[in-house]
């Protein structure tokens, strides 16, 4: 066994309010290693203390080898000379790491240039075969902004790993990815230790844990939990927390209670050939849908198949093509909708409290109502001092879905509604929106490229069919609402 | 219980949190506020009473700033012009900003035809040669306060609306704004809680700017003698009528400029983060 | 939208985006040259005072102004013509791109337009340039460490200098360097050395503001997460600066090029007068007071179009900086 | 024709025309007036003044009339006919010779264009055997004066076009234009085969330069050898200049208000007095002109001889008397400190321009003195000719202008036209307006064709005793012409009629 490529022994990081326990790794040639933790577990800390690109206000601690010279963690000025040559980082969302304004081969080519040392043509060479293997002959030419998701994601590893660095250390490769994409990442990944490097994945993702393999380490507030091979840990963990964070997995979850109502029941809406395109493409036609009272229908779908168009149409909030939509009557107030990244859907700059306080004083609803109901979301009373930016995405979605279920809607849109969340937050946040949709007796639209998700929860399933790879990447967030 | 959200917006618009930098500004601009208005009260010299034998005077308990070329208290014009400057910077940035964050607004919010014609409008005042309007209007009525400041605040709007636009047209495409809709809340709310706080920060800095450009304007315009009419005291008509006399008596002419430069400073701290 | 999944060489999807370009301002000049002109013409007209009596005056000077002047510039120049078919005569000349003749000087107007306008361009040219070896540079050496010493010493110069009217700031430049130094001229226009106080004096106000524009297109270039990954991917500082740090903090700088026209034109009135320069500014100021309406027209005109032409420029620039434009 | 675009372009590729050697440097004059054309009428004071056109007649120390290209000329008995016999040895700048043809045709363009043969009731002007002629009907004694003002320059026959404009300026003088830009700057170099004697210096430019303190500037830092018109603050300054010598001359310019004596307010002869008495002369002499001896009491300033009555400034201030004026007019003052007569505030609108900066200045001084009076003055700062046509069309109230009493060397021809000499069409654009003194007129008539000295002074004596006590024309304060010279030129004087420069006289000192 070769003397191992990275050597990490009793690293700690201590800042305001983070401190990390001792960690230690080694990774020999051809070896992986995945984080696996929930947000907030001090998985990316441990990932940028290696790296050495910590924010200001977190000081790092121990000592590093790398290919057998040893760096102390805190001399981050000595790291900087092996970024692109021994140390590849591979970004979070790397559609934002793209120089927007700058083709996406003369990213590649500047790596071989200026990192690898090879001559202009060469470098130009190296390029188009890099292209090629990752099956991105023709994107060579386009800018980050036409590029979708994954097509983003293999050009910012080509150009990580363009400087030949054996060690790649990868931060949530497949955040905001659907189903199909992760797993092409998940091979993508694969490469370098098969080309005899070493991989350091950090991921909140139990599937990609499990496709890596090699080692796993389960992280929870900074402290290692438990720790071993993929194989056994993921099958059958020791600890109490580990079984608990295997269970957040879809396909573990219990089965929800079943639907009550008859089948005969008016249905909360009914569409007959509905037909939609977009920027000249048909999106889909002829399409028939109907949401009983407190049943639940999954859409499932690659990204950019028009999923949420749909939920617009039946919303009333955008105009179909052709077919027709029924309404059970009632007040328009019915018609709710919950969205994939709940801090979009607030504005930031009030109190909770304020928020409801409006909800309220528009409709007068019963302000009685409210404390039961977020009780049973288990929403802390405190947390309405706060502003929405200041609360967990988790908090935030429960209570989207609080100022929702305030003005008992008979349907409810939801576009992906848990996609940004941790598995476990995912679970209760889902399986309590189940049963409050259930008791309350309103239809719900579940969207997800999760396929397990649905299969566990939907009483019925609808699929839009494969269409050209629409470029769009993951509903990008919009431009950061924050102040710049 | 629409009248009651009707009414509740303009009560309960935040403005936004300051920077240290922008509280020193208001700071220092509150303080030339306060000298501008509290002089008269307990200095009451005639800002235009001339004493030609005691011209240019070096500061003395009667004239604590001294007298200038004509022998006029110093200390009562300077703060008559701060209050004419002020008065003339906030009337121009008030008749800029509304006219820019409303169409600002409309054209971010409803976006197609209306956008392109009124950016286009946009464009084409910002073509239009400012300064020859100016000196246009101000020919049309020599001397008048009111074609002065027309012509000064006719091509301000134009900041305003871009920025304000392009905010807009950012803020209508998050679904903050397509939620807080489908909740049933109206178009006045929708300003009034997702809008406003987020363009708040961007109108005060375009303000501050604003305001600085228009002192100086008038200043430029008191400077090729097309300005204000004797015996008013302008800022930019003193450095003027001081200019010649800069090597007998500087101290004369500094003040007017001190004046300006602490107003214009004060304006821009309290503007912050330039948005253009 | 041109569909995306087509890949055309990019040269051509260059010049479909440029022709949309130059025909919408082409579009524009047209709007400008006519609204500038009949708006000038309404103005002119609306003025007060008798236009013969101002023409004499601005002809035969003060001391020898006076009726009988007046009476005989009025008859030379049937000054009493009907406003309509004076107005669409001025229209027809200017479609022959025949700006007509100055009343007072009695010169075509394009020639004493070339006179004055070129040396005002001169000036505008130079001060643009000087500001930019000045603003920008500073600006984004600033920028790079937000917060830091250079970036706050340069706030508060910006500051200082935006506070400062333009005239007292050239002032100081005059009794620094011609009086005391005696290196430059004081005034007038002639040599080289001429033109060297008035451009700088402009030139400091126009780099006070791109500095901090400049400032702060970096700082958020140096937050932004394509930096942090030019860095990881071992580019090092020096060429990630030049390579993606430099391009997109130059697209606001430039962007606000054309803005900062506008606010030169004022300031060049000024340092004309101050500087005794033959410029523009300087001449429109007499053109209004003499009631010359052929010159403010065909100045008004010239500056519209010089605007429209320049912001052309300013848009062909930020093409060719930022490719993401010509996809939209 | 020296296109000015030339030097435009030159500017903009940033050439440098090269300095030439020492001894042909440059003498840069800076002055504030513009040049607004080649055409005499217009900007002929600027070539007069360069030394590059000539008139016929000049005037000698004592500003009187001389020979200028005119060896001499007579009137003939009837009073109605003169005859200007010619010098013989004159070239024009092109080389052609003067003839009597050339200069009548020169003078018949000037007297078509507005300029001071206006005031003159010329029939015609003809040459006739090697001389000019003019026939008036009627006598006229002050033609010689008229013809040495700069708008009756002689120009050569092809300086002009087909439809009289100036083409090309073909002078006669000791310079010849070599370039002009207007309206700012020209430069003229020294014309070889000049009838007179050939001047020392060989090449001059003038610069207008509007802002006063930029001229004391360019003195101070020797970017111009002479500047003209210093400003009052800057003046002091160059004094303490060890290398500027600072030279100053009193003008026959003098501060007025023209009054409107057909205004209600205005009409009593009281109310103009009080308005005169109420004014610190002293005061606006020595505080704003920083030139105590310019405060006048009267119009006309001593140069002018037997028009000067010689009264003291200093007691034309006494505002008790003119308080009491006024009262026995029934103004009584309100609570605002402003008199009121049945009801109506005395206010009233004076109208004065910026081409002169220090106007203005005395204008503002002028609010402040009669505000104490209890007069409520507004002061509307425009343009020049706002005075001439609020004349004609009767709007003016109050006019603050600098009429020059020097345009001519004998000022009865401007009093002519600022008064009258017809009783019932008295006044004038910048003279008196809604007043008329058949007596004045009468010996105004008389002055026109009288031209014995003892008949002339005394009358002119009583013309101005008559003006000082009836006030239409409210005299504040006299010019006087300041300069300020480089220690390296030699010979230098100003010319109290402002008509010459005197760059001929001028030597580099060694």
């Amino acid at each position: 066994m070769s003397h191992p490529l990275l050597q990490v022994s009793d690293l700690t990081i201590h800042g305001d309010g983070v401190t990390i326990a001792p960690f230690s790794l080694s990774l020999a040639s051809g070896q992986r290693l995945t984080l696996l933790g929930e947000t907030g577990s001090g998985k990316s800390l441990i990932a940028q203390a290696i790296m050495g690109t910590l924010p200001q206000g977190l000081t790092p601690a121990g000592e590093l080898g790398i290919d057998g010279t040893s760096y102390a963690a805190a001399d981050v000025a000595a790291r900087r000379t092996l970024w692109g040559r021994r140390l590849a980082l591979l970004p979070q969302e790397p559609w934002h790491a793209l120089d927007p304004t700058m083709r996406a081969a003369a990213q590649i080519t500047e790596s071989h240039r200026h990192v690898a040392g090879l001559a202009p043509g060469k470098a130009r060479q190296a390029t188009q075969h890099d292209l090629a293997e990752l099956g991105l002959e023709d994107a060579g030419g386009k800018l980050p902004g036409e590029l979708s998701g994954g097509m983003a994601q293999r050009v910012a590893f080509a150009a990580a790993s363009a400087g030949g660095a054996p060690i790649v250390i990868a931060d949530e490769p497949t955040k905001g990815l659907d189903a199909p994409r992760r797993d092409a990442v998940v091979e993508l990944l694969a490469r370098t230790p098969q080309a005899g490097g070493a991989l350091l994945t950090i991921t909140h993702d139990i599937d990609v844990a499990r496709r890596l393999g090699g080692e796993v380490v389960i992280l929870r507030h900074g402290q290692v939990v438990e720790r071993g091979p993929a194989e056994r840990i993921l099958e059958a963990p020791q600890t109490e927390y580990g079984r608990h964070l295997l269970d957040a997995e879809p396909s573990r979850w219990p089965a929800p209670p079943r639907l009550a109502s008859a089948p005969d029941a008016t249905p909360v809406v009914a569409a007959r050939g509905l037909a939609k395109s977009r920027g000249g493409r048909q999106l889909f036609s002829g399409l028939d849908v109907s949401v009983l009272p407190g049943e639940i229908v999954g859409v499932v779908g690659p990204s950019g198949c028009g999923k949420s168009t749909l939920g617009d149409m039946l919303l009333g909030l955008a105009s179909h093509d052709a077919g027709e939509i029924q309404h059970a009557p009632g007040h328009r107030l019915g018609l709710q909708k919950l969205y994939q990244d709940p801090p979009a859907a607030f504005s930031s700059h009030w109190r909770l409290s304020r928020l409801l306080d409006d909800l309220v004083q528009r409709h007068r609803l019963e302000r009685a109502a409210i404390v039961p109901l977020m009780e049973r979301l288990g929403l802390d009373e405190r947390l309405l001092a706060r502003r929405p930016g200041e609360i967990s995405g988790g908090e935030l979605q429960r209570f989207a879905i609080l100022r929702v279920l305030l003005l008992e809607p008979r349907l409810l849109f939801a576009d992906e509604p848990t996609s940004r969340l941790d598995p476990i937050t995912q679970q209760q946040t889902l399986s309590l929106l189940v049963e409050l949709a259930r008791e309350r007796r309103c239809g719900v639209m579940l969207v997800s490229h999760d396929p397990a998700l649905i299969a566990r929860l939907c009483d019925r399933q609808l699929a839009l069919e494969e269409n050209a790879e629409a470029a769009s990447r993951p509903s990008a967030k919009a431009e950061p609402v924050s102040l710049a | 219980m629409m009248q009651a959200t009707l009414i509740a917006p303009l009560r309960r618009l935040a403005w936004p949190a300051l920077s240290t930098r922008q509280r020193a500004g208001a700071l220092l601009l509150a303080l030339l506020l306060a000298f501008a208005w509290l002089v008269p009260l307990w200095h009451d010299a005639d800002p235009a009473r001339q004493q030609l034998v005691r011209i240019l005077e070096l500061p003395t308990l009667a004239a604590p700033l001294g007298t200038d070329h004509l022998g006029r208290d110093m200390l009562a014009r300077t703060a008559a012009a701060l209050r004419l400057s002020l008065g003339m910077a906030l009337l121009s940035v008030v008749t800029a900003a509304v006219p820019g964050i409303l169409f600002g607004v409309i054209a971010g919010w409803r976006g197609g035809w209306l956008d392109r014609i009124l950016g286009s409008v946009a464009d084409a005042c910002l073509a239009l040669p400012g300064l020859l309007l100016v000196l246009l209007l101000v020919a049309i009525a020599p001397g008048n306060f009111w074609a002065l400041y027309v012509g000064i605040s006719l091509v301000l709007w134009i900041e305003y609306f871009r920025v304000v636009r392009a905010r807009t047209r950012v803020l209508v495409a998050s679904p903050q704004l397509e939620a807080s809709r489908l909740l049933g809340f109206g178009p006045l709310y929708l300003f009034r809680r997702h809008l406003w706080p987020e363009l708040a920060p961007q109108v005060l800095t375009l303000a501050a700017f604003g305001a600085a450009s228009a002192i100086l304007a008038m200043a430029a315009l008191g400077f090729v003698s097309v300005g204000l009419r004797p015996p008013t005291a302008e800022l930019g008509l003193m450095m003027i009528e001081l200019l010649p006399y800069y090597h007998e008596a500087p101290w004369a002419m500094a003040q007017p400029i001190l004046a300006l430069f602490v107003l214009v400073f004060s304006l821009n701290l309290l503007a912050g983060k330039d948005p253009r | 939208m041109t569909s995306l999944t087509l890949s055309r060489s990019s040269p051509s999807r260059w010049r479909s985006g440029l022709r949309g370009l130059l025909l919408q301002r082409l579009f524009q000049a047209g709007l400008v040259a006519w609204m500038v002109g009949t708006l000038t013409f309404v103005l002119t007209r609306t003025l007060p005072g008798d236009m013969a009596y101002r023409i004499a005056a601005g002809r035969y000077g003060h001391d020898m102004v006076d009726s009988a002047a007046a009476e005989s510039v009025r008859a030379e120049l049937a000054l009493d013509q009907p406003a309509l078919g004076a107005y669409f005569g001025w229209l027809w000349d200017l479609l022959q791109l025949d700006l007509g003749r100055s009343l007072v000087s009695g010169e075509p107007v394009i020639h004493e337009l070339w006179h004055q306008l070129g040396h005002s361009l001169g000036l505008a040219v130079m001060a643009v340039l000087l500001s930019l070896l000045l603003g920008p540079p500073l600006g984004l050496l600033a920028g790079r460490k937000p917060a830091g010493t250079l970036d706050r010493v340069s706030e508060v110069a910006a500051s200082v200098l935006r506070a400062l009217p333009p005239f007292a700031v050239g002032l100081l430049l005059i009794l620094l360097f011609s009086v005391a130094l005696g290196w430059l001229p004081a005034a007038g226009h002639g040599r080289f050395a001429h033109s060297v106080l008035p451009s700088l004096t402009l030139a400091l106000a126009l780099a006070a503001v791109s500095s901090r524009v400049a400032r702060n297109a970096m700082a958020e270039v140096s937050q932004s997460a394509y930096y942090a990954f030019s860095h990881t991917k071992g580019l090092g500082s020096r060429l990630s600066f030049l390579r993606h740090g430099l391009r997109n903090a130059a697209l606001p700088v430039v962007a606000y090029l054309g803005v900062q026209f506008v606010y030169l034109i004022e300031g060049v009135v000024v340092v004309e007068t101050l500087f005794a320069w033959p410029g523009i500014g300087h001449a429109l100021v007499h053109a209004i007071v003499a009631r010359d309406v052929p010159m403010i027209q065909g100045t008004a005109l010239v500056m519209g179009l010089m605007f429209v032409a320049l912001n052309t420029a300013v848009d062909l620039i930020c093409h060719w900086l930022d490719p993401r434009r010509r996809e939209t | 024709m020296l296109a000015p675009r030339r030097l435009g372009l030159a500017l903009l590729l940033g050439l440098l025309p090269l300095t030439a050697a020492a001894d042909d440097r440059s003498l840069d004059v800076v002055a504030p007036w513009e040049i607004t054309g080649l055409d005499p009428s217009t900007s002929g004071y600027v070539f007069a003044r360069m030394g590059i056109g000539e008139t016929l007649v000049d005037t000698d120390a004592e500003g009187q009339p001389s020979a200028g290209l005119a060896s001499d000329w007579q009137v003939a008995d009837d009073d109605l006919s003169w005859r200007f016999t010619l010098r013989d040895d004159v070239l024009f700048h092109d080389g052609s010779p003067l003839s009597a043809e050339a200069a009548a045709k020169s003078l018949e363009h000037a007297w078509r264009k507005p300029g001071m043969l206006d005031s003159a009731p010329i029939e015609a002007i003809e040459a006739e055997d090697g001389e000019v002629v003019f026939h008036l009907h009627e006598a006229f004694a002050p033609l010689p004066a008229l013809l040495a003002h700069s708008t009756t320059l002689i120009l050569a026959p092809d300086a002009y076009d087909e439809s009289g404009t100036v083409r090309e300026l073909i002078a006669t003088g000791p310079y010849r234009l070599a370039s002009l830009a207007p309206p700012q700057r020209l430069t003229a170099e020294r014309f070889d085969d000049y009838w007179g004697e050939a001047p020392a210096i060989t090449q001059t430019s003038y610069l207008a330069v509007g802002r006063g303190e930029t001229r004391a500037l360019m003195a101070e830092s020797r970017d111009a050898d002479i500047v003209f018109t210093l400003d009052p603050a800057s003046r002091a300054r160059l004094m303490r200049n060890a290398q500027l010598s600072i030279h100053a001359e009193p003008l026959p310019r003098t501060i007025v208000l023209k009054v409107n004596a057909g205004h209600p307010f205005l009409d009593d002869q009281r109310a103009r007095q009080a308005l005169s008495l109420a004014i610190d002369r002293s005061g606006i002499a020595t505080g704003l002109l920083r030139h105590p001896e310019a405060a006048a009491a009267e119009l006309f300033p001593e140069a002018l001889g037997p028009w000067h009555l010689g009264l003291d400034a200093g007691e034309s201030q006494d505002l008790e008397r003119a308080r009491e004026l006024l009262a026995e007019q029934g103004w009584e003052a309100g609570d605002d400190g402003v008199l009121r007569r049945d009801g109506e505030p005395f206010q009233l609108t004076l109208r004065t321009f910026s081409d002169r900066p220090e106007l203005p200045l005395v204008a503002t001084a002028l609010q402040d003195q009669w505000r104490e009076l209890g007069v409520d003055l507004n002061v509307a700062v425009g343009n020049a000719s706002e005075i001439p046509s609020g004349h004609q069309d009767g709007s003016l109230e109050l006019g603050l202008a600098a009429r020059n009493y020097g345009l001519v060397p004998n000022p009865l021809g401007t009093l002519l036209d600022d008064f009258g000499s017809d009783p019932d069409d008295m006044g004038g654009d910048w003279g008196a307006m809604g007043w008329s003194d058949a007596e004045l007129a009468g010996w105004l008539a008389t002055l026109r064709h009288d031209t014995d000295p003892e008949v002339r002074s005394e009358l002119a004596g009583r013309v101005a005793t008559r003006l000082n006590q009836a006030m239409p024309v409210i005299p504040v304060a006299w010019y006087q012409q300041t300069a300020a010279v480089g220690t390296h030129l030699q010979g230098f004087s100003i010319d109290p009629l402002e008509r010459s420069y005197r760059l001929d006289e001028l030597r580099w000192a060694e």
